[in-house]
């Protein structure tokens, strides 16, 4: 039963305000992408084991969508920020970077 | 001319360890825009005569007021039968800032509960930390009420106001009842 | 391998049941194999069952990074029916369905598999509708299943609250041969079964490379050294992303947990499994006389195999409305497992772009009953390069949207 | 025999008598007895039975691991099986009956399978009732079924008398029990300032200390625990909850506390069990250790207890569990129970130490003070006895069993030494360590469970810890609630740990199985899990069959798996099986622990949540009228709307078919409230409601209306309804009923997380009105009647909207039809709602009015060929499959869903495309059915070539009428198709347009 921070309206919540929203910074892709750009848009997903950037809205709070960043191994909440951004923001990096050395992000090998 | 009618016709109910009652019509509206901007503002608090409120907090004046409800939305409260001119003058003072005010007053209801016990019953529902330490006079909460969404705060030390969607407040009325039903004192807030 | 019957009980009673070997062996892996199966779970350990018995194939190796059957087959609510909608569902689970049917003597190990039958709940129009549309298509598609009314539903489970709660009972899809089966047993049959066979169940032995060249796979790197093989099948739920990315490709995949839980056992009370989808729960009565109940997935990616209490509510309230008697009975445990889900709800069994490396994937929350038939499609698309059974179920249907939904409740309108 | 003493029960109130029953027979007890005690007070030591062989079964225990002792109380409303006696309270007239046997507990035929124990050694049932395949579901698992179980169900007939609730709790500290190490952390944690919660499950504080005694900082245990107690309830940051368990704890901190509030007295007002949802900043266990019972043969015959449970009995509740005890043990505590029952009065023939002989410790001198005979090295090597114990045959450790004496006694309390209660810490992902000199599984406060911020959120405190003295525990304790205080953020000042007086005590010895070479007979008597028959023979077959994993073994031998969750059984089964692997048990590993504690009732997880507020009912402003006026409600969504307004002697059907045939003829009033109604304004406005229809929205002029459709991003058809043009930045878009939060919430994603820089604000205006569609040849007459509108063709044309009032109300009129009549949907305040549907009725009472409901909706809507949401969608389903291309724009180069009908399938001509479907003979097509082209596909399936999508009888038309997507289908119009029935029956039908009805559209244009 997680605890999340609302970024918007400064509430820290159980679970239950809040909706899961997968993945964050998806580049949308419309009319006259490739097939593949459209595909890896709609269903390929990241599924880290470890630091995953998400989605989250407070739906039964303020409303408000949010970005959270979070290990799904531990749950631990590295923190939320802002969901109007196309990159997580510095000082969200650098926390991750301190709990987990050499995270990259969206690194697929 | 025909009566209104508020979603519960103010219901109430003293059989628990809380009152719980339905207020009747109150009037609201919502108001989401730029709240940095000052025509916003001064539109709100010029049409309510209550100054705008801080981020989780509520400014009430009897039964007028103005909720902060997100970081671009505030609820305004005014007397049921204000609300048109309350509009009026909302739109006046917002002149062509770009904003969107809409009477909401029949989309909602509101109830109260009340006594020594609110706290408890209010927590029995709600996932918030209601001990007096917790959750002050002055402070507006939206949340989930079991399994519905709902907003609150207190209007003095020991009554809960309760805003939440018409359709719902049989439900919610329900709920409080339950939750207050006798022998269910918890006596955890001191 | 001695066969097990109740005469060979009573022999090794007399010598005290010092005879019995054991169910599989526990070797160190060879130097190559013709084919290796990643993950000895349900799934993993049927496809190497079928490769040996249809095709053959029996140089081959199941290495597990924990133990056999340790994941999502040892942690579900094992019901097992095949009364799907779309053709391509109906028709790889009810293959698996039917050989459930003669599992236990195809393996000569009890699997229980107990044909109580399931009822899926109409609590709406809109499921009547949708139950009725089923029934319909099941018929063509060689699945027998029935609309049934509520009396008809109460008469198969009279502990249910037709009137309530908040959606009265209108009626229900009835299987009659759907069921249950003991879940670990599924996984030490077929090991045991494998084993016989020459094949090497090898467990505590992680993967940690995909050995490739020019694009064709030659052979996995693992915590007990280095396997070759011509052929290999991925089949790890919930895990697969990992591997994939080993193997280097992606999958429309994500991972959330699933939770299950059951009551203290009390004498039988309930003889079929009763699926309620409109309250989202999900009940039968094990053999040792626990009430097992599914609950729902989490929202949000997870590892853990813990999911949120809140599922456990939701699904505990509905099931004490629905059937009252649970209310005064007590949670004796609950759990939870990875469960893998794909952009449609469907599986994934399928070449990759790799030369010679399969994926069985995305079974989301219908795993178990899925298990023999997904090995037997699995086993003819590794040994034939199609099957068609997995035809439907290929990654390219993500690309060209061509999808299997089976969530086909596009939810209430009007 | 066991009886009542006339000494001791601190516990007690002698003072108060109650009576209650054991299986019909009334029984007397005091006021503070457990069940349990009270059943021992009256020589009543076989309790029930076995789950698999059916063995006569006593308590064993006195607390919350008891796995023997279980009974059915209560009756009716108020039955419940499977209740522990060692936790259950005694009250007035409390019923109770024992389980799991027939005819009775003394004689139980099930007891058969005891003597065929030999041919039912684990996992038999995996190697037989193979043959013949039809036996397994009709002959052995219904006797498996009927022999297994424990309690009966309880009757389907009678609801739950009781109720629930949950509660919301948030501390600093939260404090898992309330012994001394518990109650010392929490002063400890309270002292900082820190807000601290400690949860006790039993009815009392103190724990084993107040039973153990000792003395601390100068005082007895018991005096200690008085003014500790005193202390903290004097504190306002403290709050404790005996009755109250922590049954979970849940990743962030979530932790469940489970309060039992009217178990203990049924008479009491308010609900049984509380909930709590408890939010911790830190959360510290001090839950104790259980002692565990030595494996010996016979070490399950009733009278053979845990020697801690001897002693609990003896001084709690002034109960003897037999008048000559030996006592067995390898350890040093177990002396405590012998010198507690000397001191009581009773006999205690010896004690069997099987430590080999060496200096005597402090407890092991005041025994032999008190003329204990004490053997060490020695051993039993099994028990005399079935229903009860008359003796013990004892034998050296070290040997094969070969008995050297037998003892006569009623009784053995038996300790195998303390394992910790590490099952909290367990469950969100804590670890564990192996504690050679304890022989136990001990938290590694290295790896505690990870919170939030990712630092470890559990502490373990005292005996749960691992310590075993009193001064170890206490100041465990101290330093333990000292530093969550601080961890919570509290830097306030830190409390000191209390001193206790030492005792030297002799370390104890680890013994497995006794005699160490017990051979197979003595070892498939040798009970590891009582209540699910594992013996140790069964955990060694395991082995041998290579169930080498710890989770195997239990899962094959059930080990563990019983009611009792293997409190007792788990660490004595995890040393046999790693004895049989030679290999250390910490190699072995251990299962996981899963929540809860002990099982928990499933009304307390539901709480309030039954009956009225099981689930919410959203109600229109006219919900009443409709429910005093026939309405047989259908569930939308959370809403209820008619179904149909059922008249007195009508059938459901009946009423459906008089609402559609009148709404044509005459006037229909449908409740139309539901239906979404969402405010988008701003600049943007236009730009946005272009992206998210497939229709171009901007173009639409102010005044008018125009239906709209709304892909999915993966293209599929979600919502469609009809958009009014408010103003040149306001538009109201209307949804269905199940799309308005959905929808409206779509809205937000995108314009939240796509376009933010868009200016445009939604509002879900839904609930502020009560919306009517008046719908018929009269409706205009009806509005006329009303009066203050103009509502004339000329005046107020087809997909027009217009602001005013009508009969004095304030309205906004749409003029739209979903029905193919002549129709206004007129929206109202909501407050306005219930007396403007009053005035149309009362204003149509002349021309016909009648309400009509959802069905009828529907077939109106089918009679015109119009999709519904939900019928002819599924989410599988795209606009260009229902031949709505007209309302997808061509000039748009963009809007959601766009792009995704662009893929190979979505534009592939096989798709199946709607059409009308008309029975050759006029019957109605069952709704669902599938139509069956040539052959069978790879799989043997029947080849599908369409499927009906709705079908209704239609009364206007005397006919069966249905919509359905068919292969080819609007190039194939006049061709005849077959439709197979579940019946049996195959349905011809003939492929049509779908507008059945009117298809000029001439009604509505009047």
């Amino acid at each position: 039963m997680l605890v999340l921070e609302c970024p918007c309206c400064g509430i820290t919540a159980e679970e239950t305000e809040f909706h899961a929203g997968g993945e964050a910074h998806l580049k949308r892709f419309g009319p006259e992408s490739s097939n593949e750009d459209f595909e890896n848009y709609m269903f390929m997903r990241q599924n880290p084991k470890g630091v995953h950037l998400e989605r989250w809205r407070h739906n039964n709070g303020c409303g408000k969508w949010f970005h959270a960043a979070r290990c799904t191994m531990t749950l631990e909440v590295f923190g939320t920020y802002s969901a109007q951004t196309y990159e997580p923001p510095k000082e969200i990096c650098d926390i991750i970077s301190a709990k987990r050395p050499g995270w990259l992000r969206g690194a697929f090998s | 001319m025909f009566n209104l009618i508020s979603a519960l016709d103010k219901a109430t109910d003293n059989s628990g360890i809380a009152k719980i009652e339905e207020i009747g019509l109150q009037g609201m509206i919502t108001l989401r825009g730029d709240l940095s901007k000052a025509a916003v503002k001064n539109a709100t608090t010029s049409a309510t005569g209550v100054k705008i409120p801080a981020q989780g907090q509520a400014n009430h004046n009897g039964a007028s007021g103005i909720c902060w409800m997100s970081t671009d939305e505030l609820l305004v409260l005014c007397p049921y039968d204000q609300v048109a001119d309350t509009l009026v003058k909302m739109h006046t003072g917002l002149g062509k800032a770009h904003a969107l005010a809409v009477d909401v007053s029949d989309a909602r209801a509101c109830l109260r509960v009340s006594g020594p016990y609110a706290r408890e019953v209010m927590a029995k529902l709600a996932p918030v930390d209601l001990s007096p330490d917790a959750f002050k006079l002055g402070m507006f909460r939206r949340t989930r009420m079991a399994q519905v969404a709902a907003a609150f705060w207190m209007v003095d030390d020991t009554t809960f106001q309760i805003v939440c969607f018409r359709s719902n407040a049989q439900y919610v009325l329900d709920l409080l009842k339950v939750a207050a039903q006798n022998g269910s004192e918890v006596g955890f807030f001191k | 391998m001695k066969r097990y019957s109740a005469f060979a009980i009573a022999r090794e009673a007399i010598r005290y049941h010092s005879g019995w070997e054991r169910a599989w062996r526990a070797p160190e892996p060879k130097a190559k194999y013709d084919a290796i199966i990643i993950g000895a779970g349900g799934h993993g350990l049927a496809t190497a069952y079928y490769l040996g018995k249809n095709f053959g194939i029996t140089n081959v190796a199941i290495v597990e990074k924990g133990w056999l059957g340790g994941g999502n087959t040892g942690r579900n609510t094992t019901i097992i029916r095949s009364n799907y909608l779309q053709d391509p569902s109906a028709a790889i689970y009810e293959k698996s369905r039917s050989l459930y049917e003669t599992m236990s003597q195809d393996l000569n190990y009890n699997v229980m598999f107990s044909p109580r039958g399931v009822i899926m709940l109409a609590q709406t129009q809109h499921e009547v509708r949708g139950y009725q549309r089923t029934a319909h298509a099941n018929a063509l598609q060689g699945v027998p299943t029935e609309w049934i009314n509520p009396q008809r539903v109460k008469e198969l489970c009279p502990i249910i609250n037709l009137e309530g709660p908040r959606y009265p009972v209108l009626g229900g899809l009835w299987q009659a041969r759907g069921g249950t089966a003991r879940h670990d047993a599924v996984a030490w049959g077929y090991a045991r079964a494998c084993s016989d066979m020459g094949m090497d169940v090898i467990q505590q032995c992680e993967v940690t490379n995909i050995r490739r060249e020019g694009g064709k796979v030659v052979g996995v790197d693992t915590t007990k050294g280095a396997i070759d093989c011509d052929k290999l099948g991925i089949v790890v739920a919930g895990h697969s992303g990992d591997l994939a990315n080993m193997a280097g490709f992606r999958l429309p995949l994500e991972s959330v947990a699933l939770q299950a839980l059951v009551s203290e056992p009390i004498k039988p009370a309930m003889d079929v499994v009763i699926m309620a989808n409109t309250v989202h729960g999900y009940l039968s009565q094990s053999d040792k006389g626990e009430m097992v109940i599914g609950g729902g997935t989490d929202g949000y990616n997870n590892y853990t195999q813990r999911g949120s209490f809140h599922h456990v509510e939701e699904t505990v309230r509905a099931l004490n409305e629905t059937f009252p008697m649970l209310s005064r009975l007590k949670m004796l445990r609950q759990w939870g497992g990875i469960v893998d889900v794909t952009g449609d709800r469907s599986p994934i069994l399928s070449k990759t772009p790799v030369d010679g490396v399969f994926i069985n994937c995305g079974w989301g929350t219908g795993g178990f009953k899925a298990i023999p038939g997904s090995g037997w499609a699995m086993a003819e698309l590794m040994a034939k390069g199609s099957s068609p059974l997995t035809d439907a179920f290929g990654m390219e249907r993500f690309i060209e949207g061509r999808f299997i939904d089976e969530s086909v409740a596009a939810g209430v309108a009007h | 025999m066991s009886t009542r003493l006339a000494t001791g029960g601190r516990l007690l109130n002698k003072s108060r008598v109650l009576s209650f029953s054991f299986n019909g027979t009334t029984l007397k007890g005091f006021e503070g007895d457990t069940l349990a005690s009270a059943l021992l007070a009256n020589d009543q030591v076989l309790m029930g039975r076995s789950f698999k062989y059916h063995r006569p079964r006593g308590v064993v225990a006195s607390g919350s691991e008891e796995p023997n002792g279980l009974v059915q109380m209560g009756e009716g409303g108020k039955f419940e099986p499977n209740q522990r006696v060692t936790t259950t309270e005694l009250f007035e007239g409390l019923k109770a009956k024992s389980q799991n046997h027939w005819p009775s507990l003394e004689y139980d035929v099930g007891a058969l399978n005891a003597k065929l124990s030999r041919f039912m050694p684990a996992g038999f049932y995996y190697k037989m009732f193979i043959h013949p395949r039809s036996f397994w579901k009709h002959v052995y698992e219904p006797i498996i079924r009927h022999a297994a179980g424990l309690g009966a169900a309880p009757k389907a007939t009678d609801r739950d008398a009781d109720t629930y609730e949950h509660f919301y709790a948030f501390c600093d500290v939260l404090v898992v029990g309330g012994g001394i190490a518990g109650l010392q952390a929490a002063k400890a944690a309270a002292a900082s300032g820190a807000k601290v919660i400690v949860a006790e499950q039993t009815a009392h504080l103190g724990g084993r200390a107040v039973v153990d005694g000792g003395v601390i900082d100068g005082q007895s245990a018991e005096d200690f625990v008085t003014a500790i107690t005193a202390e903290l309830e004097a504190m306002d940051n403290v709050t404790i909850r005996t009755r109250m368990m922590g049954a979970g704890v849940y990743d962030h901190g979530y932790v469940l506390g489970y309060e039992r509030l009217t178990d203990h007295a049924p008479e009491m007002a308010g609900p049984r069990h509380r909930l709590w949802r408890i939010r911790a900043a830190q959360t510290i266990t001090a839950t104790g250790a259980i002692e565990r019972p030595l494996s010996f043969a016979g070490n399950d015959v009733p009278g053979v207890m845990l020697a801690s449970a001897i002693r609990d009995y003896a001084v709690n509740y002034g109960v003897s569990s037999g008048d000559r005890t030996v006592v067995v043990t390898n350890n040093d505590d177990a002396y405590r129970t012998a010198i507690a029952l000397k001191h009581a009065g009773l006999d205690v023939p010896a004690i069997i130490d099987a430590r080999p002989a060496g200096d005597d410790s402090d407890l092991m001198a005041q025994a032999k003070a008190l003329g204990i005979r004490i053997m060490m090295g020695h051993g039993i090597s099994s028990v005399k006895g079935g229903k009860r114990v008359n003796g013990v045959e004892i034998c050296a450790q070290a040997g094969e069993g070969a008995v050297l004496e037998e003892i006569a006694c009623d009784a053995v309390a038996m300790s195998g030494g303390w394992s910790p209660v590490v099952h909290l810490w367990s469950h969100c992902g804590g670890k564990l360590t192996w504690d050679e000199s304890q022989a136990s599984f001990r938290p590694d406060p290295n790896r505690p469970p990870l919170g939030d911020k990712g630092q470890g959120f559990v502490s373990v405190a005292g005996a749960a810890n691992g310590e075993t003295t009193l001064n170890a525990i206490l100041n465990d304790a101290n330093v333990c609630g000292n530093a969550a205080a601080k961890t919570a953020g509290f830097k306030g000042k830190v409390a000191k740990a209390p001193i206790a007086q030492k005792t030297t005590e002799r370390a104890m010895l680890p013994v497995w199985l006794m005699p160490q070479g017990a051979g197979y007979k003595l070892r498939s008597k040798a009970w590891l899990d009582y209540q699910n028959d594992v013996k140790v023979s069964d955990v060694q077959l395991a082995a041998q069959e290579g169930f080498t994993s710890v989770e195997h073994a239990k899962r094959y031998t059930t080990l563990g798996m019983a009611t009792d969750q293997g409190k007792l059984s788990n660490i004595n089964g995890l040393a046999i099986l790693s004895d049989s692997l030679n290999q250390p048990i910490p190699q072995t590993g251990t299962t996981t622990f899963r929540p809860p504690y002990t099982p928990i009732s499933m009304g307390s997880i539901g709480g309030e949540a039954r009956g009225d507020v099981f689930q919410p009912i959203r109600r229109t402003p006219m919900y009443d009228w409709h429910e005093a006026n026939g309405a047989d409600w259908e569930p939308v969504g959370q809403w209820r709307r008619p179904y149909a307004y059922v008249q007195s002697g009508e059938t459901v059907h009946e009423a459906v078919m008089r609402e559609t045939k009148n709404t044509r003829e005459n006037l229909g009033l449908l409740d139309a409230s539901t239906l979404g109604k969402i405010i988008v304004k701003g600049p943007d406005a236009g730009k946005f409601l272009d992206m998210l229809y497939t229709n171009m929205m901007s173009s639409l002029k102010v005044g008018k209306c125009r239906y709209g459709l709304m892909c999915s991003e993966n293209g599929f058809l979600i919502d469609d309804g009809v958009v009014a043009r408010i103003d040149d930045e306001t538009f109201l878009c209307h949804t269905t009923t199940g799309g308005a939060e959905t929808i409206h919430g779509h809205m937000e994603e995108w314009l939240q997380t796509e376009w933010w820089d868009w200016n445009v604000y939604v509002a879900n205006a839904t609930e502020q009105y009560a919306q009517v569609a008046v719908v018929g040849p009269n409706a205009r007459k009806a509005l006329e009647v009303l009066g203050g509108m103009d509502v004339s063709a000329d005046a107020f044309g087809f997909m027009e909207w217009q602001d005013g009032t009508l009969g004095g109300f304030d309205v906004r009129a749409y003029r739209i039809s979903f029905s193919g009549e002549l129709s206004y949907e007129i929206a109202v305040p909501a407050s306005q709602g219930q007396a403007f549907w009053d005035a149309l009725m009362a204003v149509g009472a002349d021309l016909g009015v009648m309400p009509y409901g959802t069905e009828c909706l529907h077939i109106l809507r089918a009679e015109k060929g119009f999709i519904m949401i939900g019928d002819e969608t599924d989410g599988t389903v795209i606009p260009q499959d229902l031949g709505l291309n007209w309302a997808i724009s061509k000039k748009k180069t963009d809007f959601l869903g766009k792009r995704a009908q662009e893929r190979e399938h979505m534009v592939n001509n096989e798709r199946w495309k709607l059409v009308g479907l008309e029975t050759v003979d006029g019957t109605t097509l069952p709704g669902g059915a599938y139509a069956v082209g040539e052959g069978t596909n790879a799989n043997g399936q029947r080849v599908m070539i369409g499927r009906v999508t709705s079908s209704y009888h239609s009364p206007n038309l005397a006919r069966g009428i249905a919509m359905g997507l068919v292969l080819h289908g609007p190039d194939r119009m006049g061709e005849i198709i077959t439709f197979p029935g579940t019946d049996g029956k195959d349905y011809e039908a003939r492929i049509v347009s779908a507008v059945f009805y009117d298809p000029e559209g001439e009604k509505p244009n009047v």
